[in-house]
């Protein structure tokens, strides 16, 4: 299956990209996207564990994702 | 009850208007504005972004929990995105309830989850040229 | 800081440009309307009057206080007196400091000293003819 | 000695008048004009012990008046 993965503010600007699309096994988690992600090139400036939402909701690592699902890596917060 | 992203100056005539009720005996506001200091830095300006469905979503979603949990009917949030200088609103938050209690804990309630919850960044410009992304976690927040 | 027992209507912008610092990112205001309904009743219109220099002097020391409690330098206060009608602001408060916590603790200690200490009142007018002085013991407060 | 009493809201209409002057013994206290106003016409719509501020500060019925001072009788209040 396909996702789109979304990166915003500096996690953006450390991986260079806003957003990429993913191929995925059926039953892949939020946890297999966030490997996935952390081993590409610039995420070493990532937290081990980020914030994500799936659909534009805070989801678990846990979380079992679906086809065309959009997940989104969410840095620290500073709205306000 | 409304919010919205906006990228013009927020017009806070406009947004009490848009709360006015006969009924109302109280209105609470929050306004954030762009300040001139951070953490001992000289502060030009703030660039506001969004991951703007979910943004919206979210602060939705606070609305809805403050007006069940206070009982207040007239909640408005609006926040800017974009380019802001110092003194620039960043957001505004007006609530009105025929009580002061409720209004005030409403707005309370909206501006503290917003900065908890709502996914929206900041990127400040310094006096120096740099320019960083700041975070709750790494400054102390207005 | 500044208090001021006014006799026209109350002119928020003027108050924000009053509170405003480029060291501030938080502005927190209270606004209390006259509304419609009051126990029950219909009302048209509330007339305040006020023991004045006491209630200048009582306000006064109220800022004093929130000042020293919040450390917030800028605070102010405006209550009307007079004829005013369903919808009219009977009073603002407006404070303004780097951080919102403080902001907004001082609005709040402000508008529930006033209320408790100010020597001020009200008499509505209903819809029905009748007028009826109205206090904070007798009837649920704003 | 004299001091001014003043009356506001439904005190001022209770007892028909925003103010008066009384004379009083060296030595009187709050409680003692109280007691003489509590005695007018009128004063029957008046709490037992109602509030009272001397020189524009809230007192206590135990304070000792002076020449000169300014009593004031407050209603309940309901600003804001």
């Amino acid at each position: 299956m396909t996702v789109t993965v979304c990166f915003f503010a500096s996690y953006a600007d450390s991986l260079g990209v806003p957003s990429m699309t993913m191929h995925l096994d059926e039953g892949s988690t939020v946890l297999d996207v966030m490997t996935r992600v952390l081993a590409l090139p610039g995420a070493s400036r990532l937290p081990p564990s980020p914030l994500v939402a799936v659909n534009l909701s805070y989801a678990e690592p846990t979380r079992v994702l679906a086809e065309g699902d959009e997940v989104a890596l969410i840095p620290p917060v500073a709205g306000g | 009850m409304r919010t919205a992203l906006v990228r013009k100056p927020i017009d806070l005539t406009a947004l009490l208007a848009e709360v006015s009720d006969a009924s109302n005996g109280a209105t609470s506001i929050f306004i954030g504005t762009v300040r001139c200091l951070n953490d001992g830095k000289k502060v030009l300006g703030i660039e506001y972004s969004a991951y703007e469905p979910m943004a919206e979503k979210e602060i939705a979603e606070i609305i809805a929990e403050a007006s069940g949990m206070f009982g207040v009917q007239h909640i408005v949030v609006e926040h800017r995105l974009g380019e802001l200088a110092v003194g620039d609103a960043s957001i505004a938050i007006v609530t009105g309830h025929p009580r002061r209690a409720a209004a005030i804990d409403a707005m309370r309630y909206c501006v503290e989850e917003l900065k908890t919850r709502a996914p929206i960044w900041k990127r400040e410009h310094y006096a120096d040229g740099s320019r960083d992304w700041v975070s709750a976690v790494t400054s102390r927040e207005a």
